[in-house]
């Protein structure tokens, strides 16, 4: 009895001690090279130091050193798994300071091409989040269907993930005879898939129960932080720049900008974000669809853009709306054929930065899941 | 609001802090600011009730031969405009104040920034290194960086 | 205590809705390509492996110009005209420039096809090749050039004799620096 | 392949198989392999969907490893930074021999698109550990990752294990 005694004191005494926990860089479920160091009490987090600059390619000194059309490549490369998207802003950005108008036809493809990668990036997205969550099926019928999607824009631009298809004032080629059909085919696939993949990941209840009031991120929180996409929309805000302030022709379409709303928890947990994705898939195959019927037969793809091109003197930021979030291009030109500073606010860097806000007090397990519900892309974080 | 307006406001209330507004299209307008009056420019900027920038889109810092530049870009979520501020700083003594308490997200953006570029920012609470390792010398986006010849016994180029 | 009962069914009907559309797919059509003896059939524009067609080439630097990674080394003599190896491009124009070295390192290359848009002969294209992976990296670095050592040395003889008759020559400056500038590069990497 | 191509042989009518004891291990060797997945850039996504339904890397026997202890070789898939490359020596060091490596995609063979002014990429995974097969791309395809992976098993099943002098290639 005595030693019982003696021994409970012992253990009341001890302090319970923090440990420090190294989650990465080479770890199977950062979604890339990416550190996290953790301290938990028991099982609970207490607080993440992210460390970055694993993947850090030196993309803005490089951008310094390139003409304008070779920047394209390695804006490919900065959030490469949707090309496509990223390649619009910078271009966009261009266009602007030439004051060059592009050809109806170029807008319709490139808000088509665009679409269909952000749908391939929402399904990466997906696919990787039910990884995380203990879910292998999902990421199997997903990868199956975001290969025909990459078998068109292979078919288009010649490359299967990183594309180098937008060129300044319009496209490196033209669409191909059978592309309306195979679009069309495709978005059906999507959506077979995805209406097996709502019943077999989202409403799960495993799934739901793992991920609903977890990681919650409040609309204050979350604009403080300035964060944007489908991170900042599952938290409620309706904030989408394809609506807010419609760039390229997106004023012409009917979608609705789908937001969290708290269906199995709180608003703004790992759920929402993820249905926010889910949804948003939906939406685009709307937007291609309209796009499709609207798109004129013929056209130019390509307008009238000098060979060299010189920006005037000055600097524009242009920022369009990425599968992750609104992605910037702030160049600065100095009037020759090169940049004198080109910065691009990664969005994933940004949406990183309120990890260790939103993951103190929970489990060490959960962590991994608001990680995977963030859509990090480590190419873009450390740029 | 427009940019002009923008100016004329600030300009009420800072006076000599606020320098000027450029106005060159087809760029964006910016105004430049005073580096020492940077923190309460920006802190008016969001609080005040026709500004309402509660979203800073981006920082930027700049190299630009003598001065170091750093560039923000706001957004109001609520009232749907946008401004540039820009602030100016010798290369030598490169001292701005740090925004992290008024915009959260500044805090990475600024650490970036002192990475790449090498602007100090006061008052910001863990001005680290963010993407070069902790050891790394010099800020590779100065226009004047030559990379070193060896890391940690690798050949750097 | 219903909704106990409610949680226990609601976890077991997901169960099975799950398991359900799982064992569907055991009867849908297979995906997988056996990849060594089934392949997948490129589209035509894909961009792997450049090729160059020599008798296309006529070594105008575009292509170099336009690399983003610089990964093409191009070294040209311009023909002199009492060569008696002669040389006609595939649309019957004569040959001004011998390429006396085309070389392209695979392992820096990202295949952007830059280098084929900016071409304006179409000598460099990308091909449907993409199986080429070596036990070594030098495996990759590729030599395109059709004249063999000696005569290279040859043309390069013949070229400073050329140029020794006119000094005053007005290309010369333009052959000139275009002869820098793959060497420079080739003194970086090394 | 390999040894089953050896059942036909006229030998006592055919069903036996005779060969040396280096061949059959290096048979099952080069058949088996385990790798350890090292994803850093665009080639882990081509990876991801080199290891989904359409091509299904695990036909070729691999199984992927999440530990170095486990590993038989390592796919090296993107661009190596020097706040990498400690990382990398490290995970090597703890695999158990015999270890192979295969580095995938342009960033890995020699720093790529960043070879030129690229201040903290490493130019080249084989600056620091010894490198088997170079798969070219930017990224590959995934057959490319596939016919990287055959030559590896030709590798494998020609290799010497008992004789070191041959196998460390000292004539």
């Amino acid at each position: 009895m005595s030693e019982k005694k003696r021994l409970d004191l012992e253990y009341s005494q001890l302090d319970s001690d923090r440990m420090r926990l190294n989650v990465g860089p080479q770890h199977p479920s950062t979604h890339g090279v990416l550190r996290l160091e953790v301290e938990i009490d028991g099982e609970i987090v207490t607080e993440v130091i992210p460390h970055l600059g694993y993947l850090h390619r030196s993309f803005e000194k490089h951008c310094e050193k390139m003409t304008y059309p070779q920047i394209i490549p390695y804006i490919d490369r900065m959030d490469y798994i949707s090309a496509m998207n990223n390649e619009w802003p910078y271009v966009m950005a261009l266009e602007k300071m030439l004051d060059i108008k592009v050809p109806e036809k170029v807008e319709y493809i490139r808000v088509i091409v665009a679409e269909l990668n952000r749908i391939a990036n929402h399904q990466i997205a997906v696919a990787t989040f039910g990884l995380d969550a203990g879910a292998f099926t999902p990421f199997l019928f997903f990868f199956r269907d975001r290969e025909y999607i990459i078998w068109i824009l292979e078919k288009l631009s010649g490359a299967r993930l990183l594309y180098n298809y937008f060129r300044v004032g319009g496209l490196a080629g033209d669409t191909y005879p059978s592309f309306k059909e195979e679009c069309l085919n495709v978005i059906e696939k999507v959506r077979k898939t995805n209406a097996e993949v709502m019943d077999l990941l989202i409403y799960n209840r495993i799934f739901i129960q793992r991920t609903a009031n977890v990681g919650i991120l409040t609309p204050e929180v979350a604009v403080n932080y300035a964060c944007s996409g489908p991170v900042l929309r599952g938290s409620g805000l309706r904030y989408d720049l394809r609506k807010d302030e419609p760039y390229s022709i997106y004023d012409r379409f009917d979608f609705e900008v789908p937001v969290g709303k708290g269906e199995v928890g709180f608003v703004g947990d790992c759920w929402d974000r993820n249905i926010v994705r889910m949804q948003e898939m939906e939406q685009s195959c709307r937007i291609i669809e309209q796009a499709l019927a609207q798109m004129p037969e013929t056209g130019d793809v390509k307008a009238n853009v000098p060979k060299r091109i010189k920006p005037p003197k000055g600097e524009v930021y242009m920022r369009t709306e990425n599968p992750k979030g609104d992605l910037g291009f702030y160049i600065v030109s100095n009037g020759t054929d090169k940049p004198e500073r080109l910065k691009a606010r990664g969005t994933s860097f940004v949406n990183l930065s309120v990890i260790p806000e939103i993951s103190k007090g929970y489990m060490f397990a959960d962590l991994i899941l608001i990680l995977g519900s963030i859509d990090i892309v480590l190419g873009e974080v450390d740029r | 609001m427009l940019p002009n307006e923008i100016f004329e406001k600030l300009r009420s209330v800072y006076s000599d802090q606020i320098i000027e507004l450029i106005e060159n299209h087809p760029s964006d307008s910016f105004i430049t600011v005073n580096a020492s009056a940077l923190f309460e420019i920006c802190h008016s900027l969001r609080d005040e009730a026709f500004f309402m920038f509660d979203y800073l889109m981006s920082l930027t810092g700049m190299d630009l031969g003598e001065n170091l530049g750093v560039v923000y870009h706001l957004y109001s979520m609520q009232l749907k405009h946008k401004i540039v501020i820009k602030a100016f700083v010798p290369k030598e003594q490169p001292k701005v104040p740090s925004v992290e308490r008024i915009w959260r997200t500044a805090d990475w953006h600024e650490r970036e920034a002192y990475d790449l570029i090498g602007v100090n920012f006061e008052g910001h609470h863990n001005l680290i290194r963010i993407l070069l390792p902790y050891d790394w010398e010099g800020y590779p986006l100065r226009k004047d960086y030559t990379a070193p010849e060896m890391y940690h016994g690798m050949k750097v180029s | 205590m219903i909704q106990y009962f409610k949680n226990v069914w609601s976890g077991l009907s997901s169960t099975f809705l799950g398991m359900y559309i799982t064992f569907k797919h055991l009867f849908v059509k297979k995906v997988t390509i056996q990849y060594p003896d089934q392949r997948f059939t490129l589209p035509d524009n894909a961009r792997n492996r450049l090729k160059l067609e020599m008798e296309r080439c006529n070594g105008c630097n575009s292509c170099v110009v336009a690399c983003p990674v610089n990964c093409i080394t191009l070294e040209t003599v311009r023909v002199s005209p009492e060569d008696p190896h002669q040389e006609v491009h595939h649309n019957g124009n004569p040959r001004k420039m011998w390429v006396t070295r085309y070389e392209i390192d695979f392992a820096k290359c990202c295949y952007c096809g830059l280098c084929t848009q900016a071409c304006p002969s179409d000598a460099i294209q990308h091909t449907q090749e993409y199986e080429y992976s070596s036990y070594k990296r030098e495996d990759l670095y590729y030599k395109f050039q059709t004249l063999s050592p000696d005569q290279v040395a040859e043309k390069h003889r013949m070229y400073a004799e050329l140029k020794a008759k006119d000094k005053p020559a007005k290309a010369e400056g333009a052959t000139e620096e275009k002869k820098a500038k793959p060497e420079e590069k080739k003194e970086k990497e090394q | 392949m390999g040894l089953l191509n050896k059942l036909d042989d006229p030998y006592d009518g055919g069903g036996i198989i005779l060969g040396k004891v280096e061949e059959l291990l290096n048979w099952g060797r080069s058949k088996s392999d385990w790798y350890l997945h090292f994803g850093l850039a665009c080639c882990a996504i081509e990876f991801m969907a080199m290891n989904a339904s359409h091509f299904d890397f695990m036909r070729f026997g691999t199984i992927p490893r999440t530990s170095p202890r486990q590993a038989d070789f390592i796919m090296v898939t993107g661009t190596v930074t020097f706040k990498m490359a400690d990382r990398i020596k490290v995970l090597y060091e703890q695999m158990a021999e015999p270890k192979y490596v295969i580095s995938v995609g342009s960033c890995s063979n020699c720093g790529g698109p960043y070879w030129e002014h690229g201040y903290h990429v490493l130019k080249g995974v084989d600056k620091i550990i010894p490198v088997d097969v170079y798969i070219p791309g930017c990224p590959p395809r995934p057959e490319a990752f596939e016919e990287g992976m055959m030559k590896l098993q030709e590798k494998i099943s020609h290799q010497a294990i008992f004789n070191k002098r041959k196998r460390l290639g000292i004539e």
